[in-house]
Order: structure tokens, then sequence, then C-alpha cells
């Protein structure tokens, strides 16, 4: 009986009694999820152009983070090493499609999911060779201070990374709705073949949208370092960004953000109110039940394509 | 043995399957808008008419693949406001697909028997062994299903991966499937679509063949009139979701209505 | 004698170039090897590292393989059910230490197979990916229960279980005592015995409505396959296999465990080996677990080998280099895994 | 395409033949390595490390500082007694299946096999400590592991000085009753444990709460899921309790992560504690001045300033200090893989002198560390005079009663900020016997007599 | 047939485009083609007749190069455009050159709008801005009911301004030759004939060359000029589109005429 109540009726008393700390948890939900959404973003990019489903997303955060921060160790200032470590992730792009994309064509969706876990392993094994295992500190200069927003106290840094969030997907909606290349993104999107037919190669796409998660890739490495410190974890997040993914849809981009926002959100105001009802770290799993739940109404979740079987 | 399990057989000249007043939506789109009509037993009735006519979507809801918003099903005397696939299965409804629908990674002979996989009762721990009453059913059903593989005349194939077949074999394969389930009824979408003129020719007579040798009922879907027309007892017109026409191959032909809607225009269908 | 000729078909379907004595011969040669050879010759290192884990990474990878590869169902929650199957195999044996730990191993699996059924449930309405990263809450779900709820490891300080010593017909079969040779043995005549069940099954009815469901669900449908049931079915067979795999992981191998052991990373490691191996094959499943459990243990033991003095942390980079690069160059060759390549290279051969 | 069917028929012909030959000649190396002809006056020690893997952070300094030492004895004293120290590094990303491997590979190198094992890891230590009786190879886990290991009657072959986790907890509940102004003090506060949540992070729980009912604070329990990447949840949690004091035990990514969410909080550092591996160099890097005035447990000092440092700067990188602070020279954790090499050569001596000037055996050197009495002299003669204090371990207590220390984080370097503190061995001994005799009913151990040992 | 390579550009002059004894093999194993020969003279619409799953597609993505992404492959034979041998280069290279397709089923880009996918097709256009509007400007005099949505999502207009949509698309790419297979598929009598008016149109007015693929016979022979016909991968029968209307063969198995209806000719009077 005290169970139930506390279960079902306590933590909601709680949130009533102190509205200014519910807001408190909301906000930052949203706030983590937006750092989500940054990493799942990577993913969606990458299967609405060439239906992967980049595993290696992660160990491609890992990469950038861990380029970029080796090579301001040595000695180069933060303009110099971001376009150095920009141009290599476009390399990096490059390198995928010639030896992994094209020779994998009309491979089933399962195969090249498994490539890009081979990926992984490359991008980790490679990264940490090439600049050490050991922690580096990330200083972006951007004060890790609480702020007093009519009575919550909120985080600079989350704030001014979801800043940068927004900022990204503002540039990256510039790009897909007002660009021929954006165009051309959405029709290789939409249907692969017709605009192959159109004379749209299908492999300058898959370089560009490589690339540009690649770019996205940077930014999440930045931010996530920022928080963490850069090293191997980073590679690990790509398992916070799977249900954020799933819950908007595979080839959403507003689904990436919204299901970032849904998961941060319930996530945190779960581990909160509920976690020390049934014992705590529940928010891992948590995330995966919600993206499941949402599943069993839209099998293609919030914003992806419906999945039309014809026969 | 499982026709009385399924509920009477109809005998020859009753009705097998009649439809109602049968109206199915697509959002705003009408695809069938009141359509009825019978099937009787042992015949061979022809579902013809212009691409989108609605043909498919009437096999679709005769099988219950779609759930048509309004109208009647009566199958064997037993009658339904909406059919359920494994339903129309159960009580003896097979069909094929225009596009072929097999188990592309399935042999011929895993195809066939998948067809009869209603037939089979063997519980999952005999299954497990190597031998028992799992493998005797397992025999005797094979038995069956190559059988129908020497009917239709696929033995070199049998053990063939259905996926690596061309079209026309794949097609065969399909009708063996559903003749391995000994339907009552069946349902065939384009069963000639994309076949040469010889291939056409070998299917006509299996059709035929099946229906003098099981005496199985069967709708087919067909736009090559001349096959139509030497294949069937009965033909059912139909035009933007509606029955425009319903009689014998020499009514129909002779149907004003039906020249002007089917043969003045389009034969129809994708690659 | 039967379990012999089924092996001996299982063989025959795989490399069908030779007269059927010979194979029973070839068949009977490798059995004896691993029953007794193996055994005799094998030090402990490679009981112990190599194959005690490879029988019982194959068994967990014939339980995807059941699933994913023939069922077409994508499963990650692998680590789960193996999880579930190594505590209520601890459970049982703790409550009731007479027991036999055989039965107990078996009996494990049935938990699993519930779990599984349980998780199994959105396969009806989810696909594909989005089933994939569904059945990561299981996963993750799972390992969060094991850690959270101390009855599961009956209060332990120390969080962990751990295998007892149990005995099967006077042979210490768990537990720090029991010899490796003795270990191994179960895990290959259990491993065998699923495997020959796997084929008899794969052969039947279910194998063949599990494969209608993945080739075209709704065609399978249309004949007659009861798509629930049928996936359900898959799921607890899945999990079964997994499950028992699970308790043979904790008894047989690692001696004890904390829900570490059955991390998410089991669940990728055991979805590699069906893939690298070969998606709806059972010897690829095997073959698949061989490559991935031996591949980086090769990889290792290669540069002292070589003669070539490097700094293990380098070798360590250079070893997940290669291991992430064969993967990619191994699909490229062969899409459709390991069991396909030995095939065609057998055919070649004409062994 | 007729190239790719020739590569790929290629292919399958080199892939068999590299598994083939591949098996044969790992089987080759490992059959072997026991007969190879070795110099027959060597100890071998295998070192489990991990340099690469998400805690490669905290994996590589100490395998440095453990692997200088034994460098250190090598050069400049050409080994034991006149038998040098054979060693090899296994690299196993702190992955349990993969140390085990390394573990299996190495125990039987070396004339007299592995004579003692410092898994490094709790996950392991816990797969070793079953083996060890029957491999006969002695583990020993320094500050990890399994506590319940300290009863020596339970578990004759593993050791868990100079401390434990639970002697630490109790350590920290002292350490944070003296700063409150007296035990009695504390009740009434509320302290929050924010631990890894496994095994190893739950360790000091049942310590916590005994000593929760008897000094009257309040224990609030916070895990964090492996990896422990995002802790928003967790930190929003300790604003609303507002604690007095908080505990973090944590490991890898979540040290660091859980520094950087405190600072967010503007969490007063001063009131955080962290257990012995979460206050190394490594955890404070991001967090960067943020973390200034954090404190942690430690069982030795800080630093490189002992003479100990200076023959190995001299010894082994011929004095220069650059060189040295590349491989961690002097950091928390460099000195405490430092330490455990200290140990380990000690215990060797130790048996030496009652089996003689040879390679030892597993069972020899379990008597070495069973025997070891580490005084203030000999650390003295050693150069660490008052880098850890003296330990004695017995046939009961393999633990040897170690205090505990608290550092400090200064923004460059960590201070000790306190004296020595002697945990509650009444609370916790008998704890560690409880658990100890619990294992020992379900895994069919006896207890053995230690009246009965010499 | 198998003559030399070099002596045909020459002797044929006129011809566009040619297939010389085309094979295509899809997975390695399937023959879908086997050895088809084509000519398309310029200014030309040919169509290439036959039943489902003839080759007609296969045919026209040979030309196009669409097939590697199915898993087909050209195995034997040549195609040359301009008499410059083509049957290598790469889908955008053929665009580039002014070959292109409209493939089957329209395959508009149902997120774009329609404006968006006239644009998406100048993706290989290099010349500028004003004339990529000026040619956009003139798709819409061809199809007004486009210029009425082009803010609508390609999504939701019908099936026939979608096969408008698709044509006007291959269009903006300032093409020589069309390849167009299927126009007529799914769509109402009415709007075939309008289609099919506005293909004939366009050859006439801006000397667009069609090679045409269509079931439908009877429509694909009223604008035709020359007519191949297809069966199992191989050329049946070819001849001008007039010839073919009257071989009765022709009349019986590809026209769709029945037996019945070709005794009587009065409702065969209706098809022709």
């Amino acid at each position: 009986m005290e169970f139930l109540w506390d279960f079902f009726v306590a933590p909601f008393l709680d949130m009533i009694e102190y509205p200014v700390f519910l807001g408190e948890v909301a906000i930052s939900g949203l706030l983590t999820g937006v750092m989500y959404s940054l990493v799942a973003l990577g993913f969606v990019l990458i299967f609405k152009a060439s239906q992967v489903f980049n595993f290696a997303q992660g160990a491609m955060v890992l990469f950038a983070a861990l380029t970029l921060v080796g090579l301001m160790e040595h000695g180069l200032p933060v303009w110099g090493a971001l376009p150095v470590t920009a141009l290599i992730m476009v390399g990096l792009a490059f390198v995928i499609e010639r030896g992994m994309l094209r020779p994998l064509i009309n491979q089933p969706p399962i195969t090249l999911f498994m490539a890009t876990i081979g990926l992984t392993f490359l991008l980790e094994g490679a990264g940490e060779w090439a600049w050490g295992s050991n922690v580096k500190a990330l200083d972006l200069g951007i004060p890790n201070s609480p702020v007093d927003v009519g009575g919550m106290l909120l985080n600079e840094f989350d704030m001014i990374a979801a800043l940068v969030a927004a900022v990204l997907v503002a540039v990256l909606a510039l790009l897909f709705q007002h660009t021929p290349m954006g165009r051309a993104l959405r029709a290789v999107a939409d249907d692969p073949q017709a605009a192959l037919s159109l004379g749209i190669s299908l492999r300058t796409i898959w370089i560009i949208v490589w690339s540009v998660a690649g770019i996205v890739a940077i930014v999440a490495g930045i931010m996530w370092g920022a928080k963490s410190g850069v090293q191997f974890s980073l590679s690990l997040i790509a398992l916070k960004a799977l249900p954020v993914l799933i819950l908007g849809g595979l080839t959403s981009v507003p689904g990436a953000i919204v299901g970032g926002l849904i998961i941060g959100l319930g996530e945190k105001v779960a581990e909160v109110y509920w976690g020390p009802v049934i014992g705590g770290a529940i928010e891992n799993w948590f995330a995966y039940m919600l993206a499941m739940l949402v599943l069993m109404f839209r099998p293609q979740g919030l914003f992806g394509e419906k999945i039309i079987e014809r026969v | 043995m499982s026709a009385e399990a399924r509920g009477g057989h109809p005998t020859p000249g009753e009705p097998m399957l009649s439809v109602e007043g049968i109206v199915l939506r697509f959002g705003g789109v009408q695809a069938l808008a009141g359509v009825e009509f019978t099937i009787h037993a042992g015949e061979i009735c022809a579902i013809i008419g212009p691409n989108g006519a609605g043909k498919t979507s009437m096999l679709n809801v005769l099988n219950g693949a779609y759930q048509p918003s309004e109208g009647v099903i009566t199958f064997k005397g037993r009658s339904r406001r909406r059919m359920h696939p494994r339903t129309a299965a159960q009580e003896g409804m097979a069909r094929t697909f225009q596009n072929v629908a097999l188990f592309k990674g399935m042999s011929t002979l895993d195809n066939v028997m998948a067809g009869r996989n209603l037939k089979m009762h063997s519980n999952f721990v005999a299954c497990l062994l190597p031998a028992g009453p799992a493998r005797a059913e397992e025999a005797r059903h094979r038995a069956y299903a190559d059988e129908v593989i020497s009917f239709l005349e696929i033995e070199d194939i049998r053990n063939v991966p259905v996926g690596r077949l061309p079209y026309g074999l794949q097609k065969r394969v399909e009708l063996a499937r559903a003749l391995a389930a000994e339907p009552d009824l069946l349902l065939l979408d384009e069963p000639m679509a994309g076949m040469n003129r010889g291939e056409k020719a070998e299917m006509c007579r299996f059709i035929l063949e099946t229906k003098a040798r099981f005496g199985t009922t069967m709708a087919l879907i067909e736009h090559d009139m001349s096959v139509v027309m030497e294949l069937s007892d009965h033909i059912i017109v139909l035009d933007y979701g509606r029955k425009i026409a319903d009689g014998t191959p020499e009514e129909v032909r002779n149907d004003q209505t039906v020249i002007d809607a089917y043969l003045g225009v389009a034969t129809e269908d994708d690659d | 004698m039967t379990v012999l000729t089924y092996i001996t078909d299982l063989y025959n379907t795989f490399f069908a170039t030779r007269s059927r004595a010979i194979n029973t011969v070839f068949v009977t040669v490798i059995s004896l090897l691993a029953l007794f050879a193996v055994p005799t010759l094998a030090n402990e290192y490679w009981l112990q590292a190599i194959l005690i884990p490879f029988l019982i990474f194959a068994l967990a990878a014939l339980g995807l393989n059941l699933l994913t590869g023939f069922a077409g169902q994508l499963s990650l929650g692998t680590g789960g059910f193996m999880a579930v199957g190594a505590y209520s195999a601890f459970k049982m044996t703790t409550a009731w230490p007479e027991l036999d730990i055989i039965a107990v191993f078996l009996i494990s699996g049935f938990f699993a197979a519930g779990v599984g059924i349980l998780f199994g449930l959105p396969s009806l309405r989810i696909k594909g990916f989005y089933l994939a990263v569904a059945t990561l809450a299981a996963q993750f779900f799972l390992i969060w229960l094991f850690n959270r709820v101390p009855w599961f490891y009956n209060d332990n300080p120390s969080g962990t279980i751990t295998a007892p010593p149990r005995t099967f017909a006077g042979v210490m079969i768990t537990g720090p005592e029991a010899a490796a040779e003795v270990r191994y043995l179960v895990a290959l005549v259990l491993l065998a015995v699923f495997v020959f069940f796997s084929w008899n099954l794969m052969r039947s009815r279910f194998g063949r409505a599990w494969m209608a469901v993945r080739d075209m669900d709704v065609a399978a449908e249309i004949v007659g396959i009861p798509l629930l049931r049928t996936k359900l079915l898959a799921f607890g067979v899945s999990s079964y296999l997994c499950g028992v795999a699970g308790a043979l992981f904790v008894f047989l191998y690692l001696g004890s465990a904390e829900t570490i052991a059955f991390d998410v990373n089991i669940s990728f490691l055991v979805l590699f080996m069906i893939i690298v191996g070969g998606l709806g094959s059972i010897t690829g499943s095997i073959i698949g677990a061989a490559f991935i459990t031996i591949l980086p243990i090769f990889l290792t033991n290669l540069n002292p080998i070589l003669g070539i003095d490097l700094a293990v942390d380098l070798a360590k980079h250079i070893e997940v280099i290669i291991f992430g690069g064969l993967i990619i160059v191994i699909l490229i060759l062969e899409p459709h895994g390991m069991a396909r390549l030995i095939q065609v290279s057998r055919e070649r051969l004409r062994i | 395409m007729a190239f790719r069917n020739g590569l790929r028929r290629g292919m399958s012909g080199v892939l068999a033949a590299a598994v083939v030959a591949g098996g044969l000649s790992v089987a080759a190396t490992t059959t072997l390595t026991g007969t190879e002809a070795q110099a027959a006056d060597e100890q071998f020690i295998p070192l489990l490390v991990y340099r690469t893997g998400p805690y490669a952070p905290n994996g590589i300094p100490a395998a440095n500082g453990a692997l200088d030492y034994y460098s250190l004895i090598n050069e400049r004293d050409g080994g034991i007694n006149g038998v040098t120290l054979a060693f090899e590094e296994c690299e196993y990303r702190y992955d349990t299946k993969l140390g085990v491997e390394c573990y299996e590979r190495l125990k039987n190198q070396g004339p007299t096999g592995a004579s003692i094992v410092m898994p490094l890891s709790t996950g392991v230590t816990y797969q070793l400590n079953p083996r060890a009786p029957v491999d006969k190879i002695p583990v020993h886990s320094m500050g990890y592991g399994q506590t319940a290991a300290s009863d020596g009657r339970v578990f004759p072959w593993t050791f868990t000085f100079p401390t434990t986790y639970w002697s630490q907890a109790s350590a920290f509940i002292k350490f944070v009753g003296a700063q409150e102004g007296g035990m009695e003090n504390l009740a009434g506060k509320t302290i929050v444990l924010v631990y890894h949540n496994s095994p190893y992070g739950k360790e000091p729980i049942p310590t916590l709460q005994v000593l929760a009912e008897k000094l009257g604070y309040t224990l609030e329990l916070l895990p964090v899921d492996h990896p422990g990447q995002e802790q928003r949840a967790t930190w929003l949690q300790i604003r609303k309790i507002r604690p007095d004091w908080t505990f973090l035990w944590g490991w890898g990514v979540m040290n660091q992560v859980a520094l950087k969410e405190a600072a967010a909080i503007a969490y007063d550092m001063e009131r955080l504690i962290g257990v012995w591996w979460s206050s190394s160099e490594s955890d404070v890097v991001p967090a960067g001045d943020d973390a200034i005035g954090y404190r942690g447990g430690s069982f030795h000092s800080p630093g490189a300033g002992f003479p100990l440092h200076d023959e190995i700067l001299q010894t082994l990188y011929g004095g220069d200090a650059a060189a040295a602070a590349e491989k961690n020279f002097g950091e928390v954790l460099y000195n405490r893989g430092l330490l455990s090499s200290v140990y380990t050569t000690e215990a060797i001596r130790t048996a030496q002198a009652k089996y003689g000037n040879r390679p030892l055996t597993g069972a020899e050197v379990r008597w070495g560390l069973e025997n070891l009495d580490l005084t203030e002299e000999r650390l003295a003669e050693l150069g660490l005079a008052g880098f850890t204090p003296p330990v004695k371990i017995t046939c009961e207590d393999h633990e040897g009663n170690g205090p505990v220390i608290i550092q400090q984080w200064d923004g460059q370097n960590w201070n000790i900020v306190s004296d020595w503190i002697e945990p509650m061995q009444d609370v916790v001994r008998p704890m560690i016997e409880a658990a100890a005799a619990q294992y020992a009913e379900e895994n069919n151990i006896t207890p053995r007599d230690c009246s009965q040992e010499m | 047939m198998a003559g030399g390579g070099s002596e045909e550009t020459a002797a044929a002059p006129e011809a566009l485009l040619r297939l010389d004894a085309v094979e295509v093999v899809y997975d390695h194993v399937i023959s879908v083609l086997q050895g088809v020969s084509i000519a398309v003279p310029e200014g030309a619409i040919v169509a290439l007749l036959g039943p489902n799953g003839a080759g007609k597609t296969t045919t026209l993505k040979a030309v196009s190069n669409l097939l590697r992404v199915e898993r087909g492959e050209i195995t034997g034979g040549e195609i040359h455009f301009r008499g410059e041998r083509i049957d290598r280069l790469a889908p955008g290279d053929l665009v580039r050159r002014g070959i292109i397709q409209v493939m089957e089923g329209r395959r508009c880009f149902p997120h774009l709008t329609v404006h968006e996918n006239l644009l998406t097709g100048s993706y290989t256009r290099k010349d500028g801005k004003a004339a990529v509007r000026a040619d956009l400007d003139r798709v819409y005099g061809h199809f007004p009911a486009l210029a009425e949505r082009r803010r609508i999502l390609a999504g939701f207009i019908s099936g026939g301004e979608q096969q408008m949509l698709a044509i006007g698309r291959a269009l903006m790419s300032r093409p020589a030759m069309v390849l167009l297979d299927e126009p007529s598929m799914g769509l109402a009598p009415q709007v075939v004939a309008r289609i099919f008016s506005e293909v004939r149109q366009l050859n006439r007015e801006e000397g667009v060359t069609f090679l045409l693929a269509e079931q439908n016979a009877n429509v694909a022979l009223g604008v035709a000029d020359f007519g191949y016909i297809m069966d199992s991968g191989q050329i049946a029968l070819e001849g001008t589109a007039a010839e073919l209307r009257d071989n009765p063969a022709v009349r019986e198995h590809y026209l769709g005429l029945s037996r019945a209806a070709d005794a009587g000719p009065d409702e065969g009077g209706h098809v022709g």
C-alpha cells in the first residue's frame, strides 16, 4: 500500500508542492535532450540519405573530438583546429564511401549496419592510436555555472549547448530547404533511384551527408567532450541517442529534435520523481521503454515515414 | 477430411462466395463502391476491368487483406462483415499475388510445404525429434507437396531458393503453394502477367487441369482477353470500383458498356 | 547413432560433395576428436580461454540466429536474456542445492523463454531496426533489475553471483574445482544437443513458419500462419537457448559474474557472430562464434608469434582496427556470412 | 564481378589457411611457453593492464607506476636478492572476459608460473578469487575487489591490504564527523552517496547504513548507471536533498562528469569526498578549476616528493622530468601502481627469507604475503617514509587494518589534508567476517583454523 | 547483326540512340535481355511494346544505366548515343549528354513541392539560374496544371499531375532524348490522352526524341513513328507504327484484342 502511495501519489504531490523544482527538472531534461538530439541528428542524416543505420555515429563523435583536442594539444588554436578537424571528417566520408558504402551497395540493411559496427572499431582504434587514451580537457571558455532564472537554477553551459544545437539545426534546415544540394539530398531521401535517373550522383550525396554527419559529430563531440572530458566513453553516447532516434523516427530531422526533448524530459522526470521509489538509475531503460511504448502506437516513430506494405 | 472440418463444401453450382454492397475507401478515395456478385462452386470466374478498376482491391477484400467499410462477404454459407486473412485460409481460401509474394529465402518445396501449414498439427516437442509422429506427418505432407510439384511440372526446381527463379517460374511456385492448401476457392491475381505466349498457354493448361482434377473454384484477374475468354465460365467486369457487367463470356463480350470502358482504353499493370 | 546421422545430414547439406559413407566417417572423426582428443590435447588455456567461451557463445549465437536469421526478428536483447538464464540458474541451485546441475541449466532456459516472450510482444507491431532498439529496452531493464533487486543475488554483499560447486553423476561440473575438460565436455554436449534439436526444428512446420514470417509476413498470414504466435514462439525458443547459454556462461566459464558481464556489448557481440557467420544458418552461428571469439585472441597472440615487440596498447589499437576492418572486408566479400564463404571454398576445393 | 568472385574464393582459402595457421601458432606459443628455455633465476609476474578503452585514463598511470618499480628493482638491484623479475603486460581493456583470458595465458609462464596476480579490476578479482586456491596463485586486490576476502580464513589466497572499501567508508564518516566537530554532531545530518550502479559502487552501502543507524545521520543513495555520462538527474536530486556531505563512488567517465555536474549546481566542493578511485588527476581534469576544493580518499601520498621517486627518476629516466611526466610520474594512480609493486616485491622478499633466494612458486609467495610485515623502518629504507602507513598481515586478517588519508585538489596538485584515519574496526571487521562466513557456506568452504598455521 | 561497331554509326547517321545486341543479367544469373537491338532516330518517337515482364523497362534502364542499383548488369552488346559508346557511363553523365529517363510509376519526390521537384531535374545543369528559370516557365507553359500547384507537395497531387510533373522534371535537364516508361500506367483514359498529346507536342515543337515503353499498345502506336515489340527479353517484331498496327499477330497478342473481338470487325474498330 505504501508503495502504491509512493509510486502513484507522492511524486505528483511533490511536483505540486515544489513547482520551481519541477520546472528546473523539466528544463534541465529538455536541455539534456537537446544534447542527445545532437548525436541523433547524425544518425538521421545518414539514414535518410542512404538507409544506413550508422552505428558508428558515436565513434565518429569520439573520433572528431579526439582529433580536435589532439590538434589543440599540438599547439593549434581552436579556430585553426576546427577547420582541420572538419577537413579530416570530410576525408573520412570519402574513405567510407569508397571503402564501405560503394562495395556494399544493394546489400540488405543489416549488412550495412554490421559494417558500421566494423567501422566503429576502426574509428575507436584509430582515434585512440593517434591521440592517446588519456582524458583530455576541452575548455571552451563557457562558464559552467548556474544561473538563476525565476528561482530556477539553470546551467549556463546547457543553455549555450541548446543554442548551439538550435543554430546547427537552423543551418541544416536552411541547407536542406534552400540549396540545390539540399534539394538533391531530400530527393535522394525520397527516392534514390528516381534521383539517380535525374543525374543526381548517389555517391556525391553519400559523401556529402557523411561529411555533414561528421561535422555534426564534431559539434556533438565538443559539447559532450566539454561535459566529460574527451575520452573513449564519448563513443558510448550513441546508446543514449538510440531511443531518441527511434522515438522521433529514423528519417526525420525534426523527429530527432522532438525525440530528444521528449526523452530528455521523460527520463529526468522519471529519475528524479520515480527513481527514488524503485531504486534509482532508471533513466537508461526508461528512455528505451518510453521509445518502445511510443512505437507500439506508431511503429515508425513519431515523425517517421509510415511503413506501407503493399501486396 | 479437411473439407468437413472447415464446414460444408458447396456442391457444384451452388454459391461458393458472394459479396454484397462492398465499399472500400482509401482516405477520401472510394476504391470499391458497392460491389456485389456471386461465385458459384466449380466455376472459373474472371474479374476484369481497366486499370484502377479495383480488381486487386476486390481480391484483397475477399481474403481479408483489406477491411471494407461496408458490405457483407458470404463464404460457404457463412456471412461476415469482414474477413481475416487467416480465417480465410482456414476456411479454404487460397490466393496468389500480382507481384508474387513468395518466401524468397526458402526452396520451392518449403514454399509449397508452407502452403500446407494449416493442415499440419504436430506439436513442438515432436518437431525437435528426428523420428516419430512429427516426421511421419512431415513425410505425409511432403508426399502431397511433391504431388503438387510434379502436377505443376516444377520438379527440377524443387530445392532451389525461389528468390533465384525467373518470374514465370515464381508465378508457378506461387500457384503450387496455393494448391497445396487444397483450397475450395482459389484467388489468382494475374497468374499470367509477365509471361510469354508459351508460358501463358502452359499456365492456362494448369488452371484448367486444376479445375478438372481438384474441382477447385477459382476467381482470377487477368487482362489478356484471349486467356480470359478461353478459361472462364463467368466474367465480372469492374470499372472505377463499380461492377458494370456480370455474365458469361459471351454476354460480356457483347456488352457495349464493357467495350467502351475496357477495350477502349488501356490494358494494365506494371512490370 | 541418430545424432550422428543428423550431423552427417547437416554436413551433407552444406558440403554435399562426397558419398554418405565418407561423410559419416568424417563426422564421426570430428565428433570423436571433439569428445576425446580435444580435452586431452588442449591445455587449460585453450579450454578455459578459448574453447569453453566459444561453445557457450555458439549456443547463444544459435539462439539469436533462430530469432533473427530464421524468424527475421532483429534483437539486441541477447545479453538480457542470457542474464535471466544465469540468475535463475543461480537462484535455483542455491535454493535447492540437491537439484541436478544439468537440470538447473535446462530449466533456467525456461525463465529466459518466458521473459523473451514478454519482450517479444511488441514485435507484432514493430519491425526491423525499430524492433532492435525496442529489444534494447529489455536489455537495459533486465540488467538494471538484476542489479537492483538483491534477492536475485541472494542478498550477498558482493552483489555478484558465484557458481557453487555442483556435481553431475559424481563428477564436479561447476565451481572452481571443476576441471576445464569436464566443463568443456558439458558445454560441447549441450551445444550438440541443441544444434541437433534446432536442425530438426528448422525442417519442421515451425521452422518453415518462421522463415515464411521472415521472408514476407503478409503472405505468411495469408497461407494461414499465425503471426503473433509464430513470432512469440521464435522469441521463446531463442531466449531459451540464450538463457541456457547465459547459465553456462557463469557456471562453466566465468565462475562468478556481476550484471556487467551481460551488458549490451554481449548483445552486439552475439549479433556480430550471426551476421559474420551467416544469418539463417545453424552452421553459420557456430562459425561466427568461432570467428568472433578466436579472432581477437589470435590477433593478440600474433605479435609475439611474429616476434614483433609492440607496446601492449599499440598492439591493442592495431588489433581493434584489424578486427573492425576484417568485419567490413568479410561483409564486402561475402555479405551472406562465412558459412557461405566456406561453402564456396569447399565447393571449389571439392573436399 | 569475376574479379570479385575470384577474390572471394581466394579470400576463403586464405581465411581457412589463416585460421588453421593461427590456431596452430596460438597452440604453439601457449604450449611452448611452459617449456621455453628461460633463465632459471627469474621470478615471473603477470601484469594485467588496461591502457586502451573506456578506463584507460585510470589504467595507464597505474600500469606505468607498477612497471617502473619492477624495472627499478631489476636495473638498480639486479632483481630481488639476485632473482630477476620477469614481467609481462597483458592488455585487457578492463573487459572481464579478456582479463580472464590474460590470466589464463600468463599463469603458467616463467619457471615457477605466475607468482601473484593483481587484477586491477573488481570484476576480474571476483573471477580469480575462487580460482586462486585451485591454481595456487595468490590474488592481491589492493583497495578493490571483494571486501569479504579480507578474512584470510575463508580466503587464504586473496589479499586486500592495505585497506578496503568498507574501512574507507568508515574512515570517511570519521573524517566527516571530525569536520562537524565531533561524531555526535552527525546526528540529523544528511549524507548522499553517489555511486556507480554495480557491485563496486554498492560496496560501501552496508557500512554506511550500519553507521547511519549508529550515528543518526540520514543516508540517501543515488545510483548512476554505467558509464555515467549523463548525471543531470542525480545532481538535481542532490540540489533538492541539500545534503551536508556527498560521497562519490565512481569510476571512469562517471567521476569527471560528476565533478562537472557538482560544479554546475554550485555544490560546495569541500563537502564532496571521492573514493580513492575517484580522486586522481584524470578525474578532475575536465572540471578544471571548478574542482578546486574537492577531496578524496587514499592510502598513500600523492606527488613525487619521496626518495624512491628520485631514484626512479634518475635510474629509469636519466633525470628527465619531462619524460617521466609523460609516464604519469608522481600522479596519484602512478603512485598506487608503484605501491602495489612495492608490496609484491616485499612479499617475495619475505618469502625468500623462508624458502631461499630463488624463483618462488605462487604458494610460496602466498606465504610471503601472509607474513608480510612492512614496518616504518623498512618503508624508510625503501625511500617511502611517510608515503603509506606500515602494514602487517596475518592469517586471519588479509587487510592489515589499513588507515585512510584524505587528499584535496588545489587546481594543480593533490595535497594531503588529514592525518591517517583509522577505520572503525569494531564495525567493519564483524561485517567482513559475516560476509566471509556467508560466502564459505554458499561455496562449501571450510574456513581454515589459523592457530594451525605457522 | 553483330557487325563492326565503328561502321554502324557511319551507316546509320540518323540513329540518335542505338542498342546492339544488348544482354542484361540480374543477380549474376537471371538473364533478362538476350540480345536486344534498337535504333532510335533523332526527332522520332519510338515505342517499345510488349507484355509485362518482357524486358521493356530493363531495356530503358540499360540505356540510362539505372541497372546497377538493382543488381543488374549489362553483360553483352553495346549502346551508342550520337555515335559515342555510353554503356559504361554513370547516369549523371548520361543526363549531361542529354538522355534522361522518366521512370515507371512517375516516382516524384513526395516530400518536395512541385516546384522543387522540377528544380531537381536541373541538377546537372551548369548554365546558370536564368536559363533554368526560363525552362521552368517553359515547363509550366506545357503543363499549366503544375503551375497552379507549384507550392504543393508532390505527394498530394493526382496521378495525372504526377505524370506531367515527372515528364516536366525530366525536361528541366534539357534532354535530347527522353526514355519514357509506362506513362499510361494507372491513369484514366482522358488523362492518358492528354499526356500522350503533350508528348507528341514536345516531340514536334521542341524536337525531343522519345523512347517510349508501353503496355498500352493502342495508345502508344497512336503517337509513335516506329515500334518494337518485345517478348521474353528479345525483340519479336519491329516496324513503323502503321505496319505494326496492321499486323494481325500484333493485333491478336499485343494490342489486347481477344480472338473474339478480332472476329467481329466492328469491335475491332473501337480499338484502332
